[in-house]
């Protein structure tokens, strides 16, 4: 979006290059280690909050596919992920099947769930759209619960075997951070990839005009229904990875509320982009956990206030955050982000 | 180029009172793209005025800003006035403006489409603060000014032709009882028995209630067999204004506007292959 | 006995049905005139409850209280309106459902601070009679309740469609900008809208809650009566109505039939089954404003 | 010297249960600081109180947990209800950390685990309640009994249990109802119960539910002597629930808390110095008096034995895993058996009724089924 | 689609003297409720050929292009394409057929720039769903051959100053060149234009109608044109059909039918 003047492309070719400067290999790099000695200096808190931050990545980068760049507002992220949470620990509980095998059949499972709720994409349209999505999560619980117990475990949830890499058992917040990473570096590269090629590009197209889209010869119902299939894949995968990380499933960890909050890191991090819904994750799941820290220490200077007050103001603050962010930076961090890039790459020569 | 233009062809307009002057404006776009620069033009009471220009020439947002609606689209005047009826109205609150006269028929007909042609009128006399019998005794007089609107005044409006929904839409306009009439390309789309028919009543309006008339027209033919006055805007600036006369006159307009080749005659588009793009006035 | 089954079903369903109706038509109002799909409603509902009760507590009337609220949910709406949405002008709607998203958390918040520990009931207002009537369990409080709620959208409606105030603020609903061409004060009808909104809520919460415990779950009543709104449709005033009465029915009906086939839970699934199933047909819900697209 | 330890309280001060945090953990505060006033001051000991909001999540119920485990200093747990039990039983023997959970006990507790329940599975408590009710019972034909609860897990695993449980009894269970903890109306849900005539109907429900149905029942003549009321819903909250006394008057309940003595010294610890605490002597508060007091014993006792020396979870564990307990005579005597079964707490109920607005007690201990 | 084509080259002396419509349309029928739109319409597109489509509003002109390209599902009638059946066929579908489109009121991706615009034309000329986009390395030669693609359209139609532009800033002239650019972009077999030049100067006319007369010249393409400037139609229209009311009134040579009394009495009026 943003180049340096003096930095031209000199085909196609360039032009289309995701990454151009020999600083953002630098700063690639450097990324990189950082995050493969992060657990080294974190320690378990930290180590564990990095790894559920980055499961959530992965379900607000497929949650970012279906908003922002097709444009259908969905509140059934989390109800997907459950899905893909269940089917991951019916194949390692129940079927015995190796890990990471489960991820997959949890993505899967998630998608197919996903596509049947992105059917009714071909008639009903917005709001109506967006909160028939809404029964996704009734229908999740409703089901799960019915269900006979064999299948889904019913009410009690399904407890979840510890995985097994390479012979080396994961039970240890490392463990389970160095085993969701490759995850979310995958999931990153995977929604970068699909925002640039052809497939990106026809969601972007159903999302602006689907008119249009459908006299240039993009079946909009096709791709709305293979949108929510590839959002409901990420949620599954996400899904799959709490569910090892936990180890357990059970219905109730997959809330509307959390749907919600997925939404809110979309307007935070930025609508349309892979680093939005990146830096949307950690920026809200930071001030959640900072929160949770702070909250009571907060309340003991307060005289006279209860607890009670401390952790419903994690709702209260991010609820602001969102209306704040909507108002004053309506493209998110990525947009904050990429003005500081770009100053600093010009630096000292701004023109 | 911005000659002083007299105006022969209306008797006794003269220098009297203006009813609207645009005074030297400048109008931005969320503070930065600058639209309109240094634009004037008046139109005295009971005139109807044309204005012409191409695409993007910035003519919807002269009306708009002489409205204030561009206020809705982060558009501001921010050189200049505008004056109406002897008070500075720029960037005024678009209520306001309706209130003192000023009314809009934006570009493309817009019709308030669930509600019927009757309930679209209705909504229109909300800025008169007239009693029942006013606002019925209006309504009939748009009706008798468009009698298919009569026949129609308990349909849907979304469900009325082109045609229709700008006559509604003209109608709907005269029921906030405007002494000055903005009217954005009420042409767009129209079939050529409708152009005509949509003229005639402007010129009506005119010459039976003394509304005048400001009209944005891409048929500069039309526009021009109506029009007192006329101007001609492009990339932001006026760069031509007359007469009728003096524009039908005007050898550059005759070209580009009317389609009247330097031979005299009328162009015809088959021989415009070779045609190069040209404009004097810009050169 | 079968004609006493389905008598209690439709008293069921009748009297629930109003409660989300009640609920539905303040989304409609405010959808409506600021293409707002205000999500946080239910937290309205919420808020408008501590309301009463804190002023109950402070020893008003419950009818003062219930005055009293609406004035203070009006003051709610319009504060919303003035330090959210009236930022947010010209966004697209999507935009503004996000905010209300994040009002919905702010209010969440505030709501559970401003509950308090002690589990409190919400009293009767409405009168606590309880008659059997053709075999029904009839309580003078729901009964009175429903009239009320019909009575208000009934107004609502006409005030909507057949008094001047009301046909402006319908016009503002189909177009901001064209409305405002024909002089129509655009800030000032969406203004009222979220004032009227507020009151509603008060209304719903009154009716809703009697005789309930109190809690901050009591937002959840906006997701229940979600496929009353989009059912309805969502620029319909009085459609709510007869929205609300179809669910209510159709889950008392499921309550009755359906749940000891499935151990309960049909009649919470069934709104949205037959939401689904009817937007399908008519996306537009069914009296929903159908736009005419001329392409 | 002076030895510090950390307990945290996993707790809900948001989600569905928000009402019953403060409460809770007002009771918890009054407890700790008893003892850190008592036994705690004679040994040295100051214990540190820290209550953490897990909203009924489980996912924050591991953050809470991962959070509070780096505190080298922490010896023990309470929990509140079934996530935190979910997500926190198979991480404590790896941190080798006891838990004790206020709440019931559920099905879904695993045999080895760490986590400790003073009560006992609901679902025995109501099996007991039939055996009562049957001792008495001169009908011909078997007890007709309706269970009624809500539409959720714990609900769903209580009717579960309780079906099995009763089987082999002379009773039959005509009806399961489940109700949705949203439910608007539960007359249809009254008009079911009624319908089948049972003559005992358990109510199982929700805060919320709860009063709706009592309420129900009543106004349609409803023998309400018939009606046992959960220990979580007891006689003593639902007056506070804003339930009209003569609404359940006749009703009874089925409790392991002989709350209505107050002569033991569970009582009196709370009596004097109830002034200091927002809490109350009720049902909801009085489910999580026997954990923190539980673990709080077992930290006494892995002191004692350590003799001044710094004790760990481990030291608890062992004391809780092998020793006996009673919860101040808030409860008969309990003996954990985690590698078993452990949901296996307390092993005997009592009934209590409403008569004439007061509670009574009107059974002996009632043992309840292993 | 192959076999018409070889019988066309078998018959190939007949198909000089009669050459087989590219578009042949027969008794169309098309309600929206008790509205008639399209009442029993018959039309045809030759090859090369320049049809128009004139008639008052709401005539059901637009009707019977979206009835075409399948935005509307007509209730009777057939539409055949190069020998195919594609009646009551998604619009997707047809468009992949090769019928393209621009509209009376402009619908283009306002936020997206030019290029992407006339790009999003591309689509049914590339290949790759989920799969390709996830091996995108090896995806690339394709994005250029779109590129250079578009680039020539670009060239074609002058927009080469506004590539990377908004679209949305764009007045009136610019986005309907955008919208046939976009159009062009499909390499459609027949193109269908709604009112291309409403709304535009006399000299923006021109440049239209040069487009439109080039398309001819060097594609030879067919184009099913609907226009209410009788000045354009009467010089670039090869045929003129007129509808009233949902019903046909005339066909023929421009010159003729446009001078019939009762096409000048409902649609011309006395000027
Ligand atoms: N809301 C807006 N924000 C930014 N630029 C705008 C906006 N509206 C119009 N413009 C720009 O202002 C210029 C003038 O636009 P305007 O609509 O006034 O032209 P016009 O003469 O009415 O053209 P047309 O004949 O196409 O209606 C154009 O270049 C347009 O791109
Ligand atoms: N989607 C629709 N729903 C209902 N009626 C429609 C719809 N589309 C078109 N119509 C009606 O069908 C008739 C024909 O409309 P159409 O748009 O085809 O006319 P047109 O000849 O293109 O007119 P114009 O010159 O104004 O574009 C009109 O009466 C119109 O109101
Ligand atoms: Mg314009
Ligand atoms: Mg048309």
């Amino acid at each position: 979006m943003y180049r340096a003047c003096g930095d031209f492309s000199e085909s196609y070719r360039n032009d289309m290059r995701l990454i151009r400067t020999r600083w953002q290999w630098a700063a690639l790099i450097l990324l990189a280690v950082g995050l493969l000695l992060y657990p080294q200096v974190a320690g378990g808190a930290w180590t564990r909050f990095a790894t559920v931050t980055g499961i959530t990545i992965v379900a607000v980068i497929g949650l970012q596919i279906l908003v922002g760049l097709s444009g259908q507002v969905s509140v059934g992220q989390s109800a997907f992920m459950g899905v893909g949470g269940y089917f991951a620990a019916i194949a390692a509980a129940r079927l015995g099947v190796p890990f990471p095998l489960p991820i997959l059949a949890g993505a899967v499972g998630a998608t197919l769930f996903g596509m049947l709720f992105g059917l009714p994409a071909a008639r009903i349209k917005g709001f109506y759209l967006a909160l028939t999505t809404l029964a996704a999560q009734f229908i999740f619980e409703f089901s799960i619960v019915r269900l006979p117990a064999g299948w889904f475990g019913a009410s009690a949830g399904i407890a979840m075997p510890t995985p097994v890499i390479f012979g080396t058992p994961i039970n240890t917040p490392e463990g389970f951070y160095y085993m969701v990473l490759p995850f979310v570096v995958a999931a990153c590269f995977a929604g970068v990839f699909i925002l640039r090629s052809r497939l990106g590009r026809a969601f972007v197209a159903v999302r602006d005009n689907d008119l249009a889209a459908e006299v240039t010869g993009i079946n909009v119902t096709y791709y709305k229904v293979v949108s929510f299939g590839i959002a409901s894949f990420f949620a599954g995968t996400a899904g799959a990875l709490l569910a090892y990380e936990n180890r357990f499933v059970h219905f109730e960890q997959f809330t509307l509320f959390e749907s919600i909050w997925f939404l809110g890191m979309l307007i935070v991090g930025g609508m349309g982009s892979i680093l939005g819904a990146v830096l949307g994750a950690i920026a809200l799941r930071l001030v959640q956990e900072l929160l949770m820290i702070g909250g009571p220490v907060l309340v003991g200077y307060l005289p006279g206030a209860r607890y009670d007050i401390a952790f419903p103001l994690v709702n209260v603050v991010l609820g602001t955050t969102i209306i704040l962010f909507l108002i004053y930076q309506p493209r998110g961090l990525a947009h904050i982000y990429r003005k500081g890039e770009r100053f600093f790459r010009l630096w000292p020569f701004p023109h | 180029m911005h000659d002083v233009v007299a105006f022969a062809d209306r008797p006794g307009a003269g220098s009297a009172a203006e009813l609207l002057s645009v005074a030297n404006i400048e109008v931005r776009y969320q503070g930065t793209i600058l639209v309109l620069k240094n634009v004037s033009l008046h139109v005295a009471p009971g005139e109807i005025v044309a204005l012409l220009g191409s695409n993007g020439a910035g003519k919807s947002t002269t009306l708009k800003a002489i409205s204030s609606l561009i206020q809705s689209e982060e558009g501001r005047v921010t050189e200049g006035a505008i004056r109406f009826d002897g008070m500075n109205i720029e960037n005024d609150d678009p209520v306001r403006t309706v209130r003192r006269g000023v009314v809009q028929v934006m570009e493309g007909r817009r019709a308030l489409e669930h509600m019927s042609v009757e309930q679209n009128l209705l909504v229109a006399s909300a800025a008169t603060r007239m009693n029942k019998a006013a606002i019925r005794r209006s309504i009939e007089e748009v009706y008798a000014l468009f009698p298919v609107l009569a026949e129609f005044r308990n349909r849907q409006s979304g469900y009325l032709s082109g045609g229709q929904q700008q006559m509604m839409v003209i109608g709907r306009a005269l029921m906030t009882r405007p002494k000055l009439l903005l009217l954005d390309e009420p042409s767009l789309g129209l079939s050529p028995l409708l152009v005509s028919t949509i003229f005639e009543a402007i010129a009506r309006i005119n010459r039976e209630i003394g509304t005048a008339i400001l009209v944005v027209e891409q048929n500069a033919r039309v526009a021009l067999k109506h029009a007192h006055r006329g101007y001609v805007l492009e990339n932001g600036r006026i760069v031509m204004e007359g007469t009728r006369a003096e524009l039908l006159n005007n050898e550059d307009l005759k070209e580009f506007y009317l389609g009247i080749g330097a031979s005299g005659s009328a162009k015809t588009y088959r021989d415009i292959k070779h045609y190069r793009r040209r404009r004097r006035w810009l050169g | 006995m079968t004609l006493e089954i389905v008598l209690r079903v439709l008293y069921t369903g009748v009297t629930t049905g109003a409660i989300y109706a009640a609920v539905a038509v303040g989304f409609n109002v405010i959808y409506r005139s600021g293409r707002v799909f205000n999500i946080a409603q239910g937290e309205m509902v919420m808020i408008a409850t501590f309301m009463m009760v804190a002023l109950m507590g402070a020893g008003f009337s419950p009818w003062t209280a219930l005055v009293l609220s609406g004035i203070g949910m009006a003051l709610v709406g319009l504060a919303v309106e003035r330090l959210v949405l009236r930022r947010l002008v010209g966004q697209p709607e999507m935009a503004l459902f996000m905010a209300t998203l994040g009002v919905l958390l702010v209010m969440n918040g505030l709501g559970h601070i401003l509950i308090g520990a002690e589990p409190q009931i919400f009293p009767e207002l409405f009168g606590r009679d309880r008659w059997r009537i053709a075999g029904v369990n009839v309580r003078e409080s729901v009964l009175v309740g429903t009239a009320l709620i019909v009575a208000l959208i009934a107004g609502l409606a006409w005030f909507f469609n057949a008094t001047r105030t009301g046909l402006l603020m319908t016009a503002v609903a189909e177009s901001h900008q064209t409305a405002r061409s024909l002089g129509v004060n655009v800030r000032a009808s969406i203004a009222v809208s979220w004032a009227v909104s507020g009151v509603i809520s008060t209304v719903a919460a009154a009716v809703f809650m009697g005789g309930r415990m109190v809690s901050g779950d009591v937002a959840s009543i906006a997701f229940v009566a979600l496929p009353v709104v989009l059912l309805a449709g969502l620029e319909t005033i009085g459609g709510v109505l007869i929205g609300g009465i179809i669910v209510g029915v159709g889950q008392a009906a499921a309550a009755r039939w359906l749940d000891p086939l499935t151990e309960g839970g049909a009649s919470l699934i069934f709104p949205f089954a037959l939401m689904l199933v009817l937007l399908m047909i008519r996306p537009q819900g069914l009296f929903g404003w159908k736009h005419v697209e001329r392409i | 010297a002076q030895e510090t330890y950390r307990i945290v309280s996993l707790l809900d001060y948001s989600g569905p249960f928000a009402n019953r945090g403060t409460p809770v953990e007002q009771m918890q505060r009054l407890l700790v600081d008893w003892y850190n006033e008592t036994r705690g001051a004679e040994r040295g000991i100051v214990l540190e109180f820290e209550p953490v909001d897990t909203g009924y999540d489980q996912a924050k119920t591991v953050q809470a947990y991962e959070r509070a485990v780096q505190d080298p200093s922490l010896i023990g747990i309470v929990t509140f209800g079934s996530p935190n039990v979910i997500a926190i039983q198979n991480r404590l023997p790896e941190n080798r950390i006891p838990a004790v959970h206020g709440g019931p006990a559920y099905s879904l507790m695993e045999p080895g685990s760490w986590v400790f329940t003073p009560l006992n599975d609901y679902a025995r408590y109501y099996a007991a309640a039939v055996d009562w009710k049957l001792a008495s019972w001169e009908g011909a034909d078997p007890l007709k009994v309706a269970f009624v609860t809500f539409d959720g897990s714990s609900g769903r695993d209580w009717a579960a249990v309780f079906q099995t449980l009763i089987a082999d009894k002379n009773a039959e269970l005509v009806l399961s109802e489940f109700i949705s903890p949203r439910a608007l109306d539960v007359a249809v849900n009254a008009e079911r119960i009624m319908d089948e005539d049972p003559d005992m109907v358990i109510l199982a429900t929700t805060d919320q539910l709860q009063p709706l149905i009592l309420g129900e029942l009543h106004a349609s003549g409803f023998d309400m002597t018939r009606v046992v009321n959960s220990q979580h819903e007891g006689l003593a909250l639902l007056a506070m629930l804003g339930v009209a006394p003569e609404v359940y008057e006749g009703t009874y309940e089925v409790t392991s808390e002989n709350y209505v003595d107050q002569t033991t010294e569970a009582y009196q610890i709370y009596d004097a110095r109830k002034d200091r605490y927002q809490s109350r002597w009720s049902a909801d508060t009085l489910l999580h008096f026997p954990s923190i007091v539980v673990l709080l014993d077992a930290i006494d006792r892995a002191a004692e034995k350590a003799g001044g020396a710094r004790i760990d979870g481990a030291a608890v564990y062992a004391e809780l895993a092998n020793g006996t307990f009673d919860g101040r005579g808030l409860l008969q005597e309990i003996k954990f058996q985690n590698d078993v079964d452990p949901t296996l707490g307390v092993r005997s109920v009592v009934m209590l009724q409403q008569r004439d607005g007061k509670i009574e007690t009107v059974s002996d201990f009632l043992p309840l089924a292993e | 689609m192959n076999m018409s084509r070889q019988t066309d080259e078998l018959l190939g002396a007949q198909v000089r003297t009669a050459p087989a419509p590219v578009l042949e349309v027969r008794n169309l029928e098309l309600s929206f409720g008790a509205l008639r739109a399209l009442d029993d319409i018959s039309a045809e597109v030759l090859p090369g050929e320049i049809l128009a489509i004139v008639g008052p509003n709401g005539a059901g002109k637009s009707s019977f292009l979206n009835s075409v390209n399948g935005f509307y599902r007509p209730s009777r009638g057939t539409v055949r394409f190069m020998g195919q059946d594609i009646t009551g066929r998604r619009a997707s579908e047809i468009a992949r057929l090769g019928i393209a489109r621009t509209f009376q009121n402009i619908q283009l991706y306002l936020g997206m720039s030019v290029l992407d615009n006339l790009l999003s034309g591309r689509h049914i000329h590339s290949s790759g769903g989920v799969l390709q986009a996830l091996l995108r390395p090896w995806g690339m030669r394709d994005e250029i051959r779109q590129r250079a693609a578009v680039e020539e359209i670009m060239d074609f139609l002058e927009l080469q100053p506004h590539r990377h532009t908004p679209v949305g800033t764009f007045g009136y002239g610019i986005r309907k060149r955008v919208d046939l650019g976009r159009a062009l972009a499909m390499e459609p077999k027949l193109l269908l234009l709604d009112e291309p030049m409403a709304g535009m100067t006399m000299d923006e006319k021109e440049d239209m109608v040069r487009f439109i007369l080039e398309l001819r010249a060097q594609r030879g393409m067919p184009i099913l044109l609907v226009e209410h400037d009788m000045q354009v139609i009467s010089e670039i229209a090869d045929r003129v059909v007129v509808l009233d009311w949902g019903r046909h009134v005339a066909t023929g040579a421009p010159a003729e039918v446009l001078r019939r009394p009762e096409v000048v009495r409902a649609y011309l009026g006395g000027e």
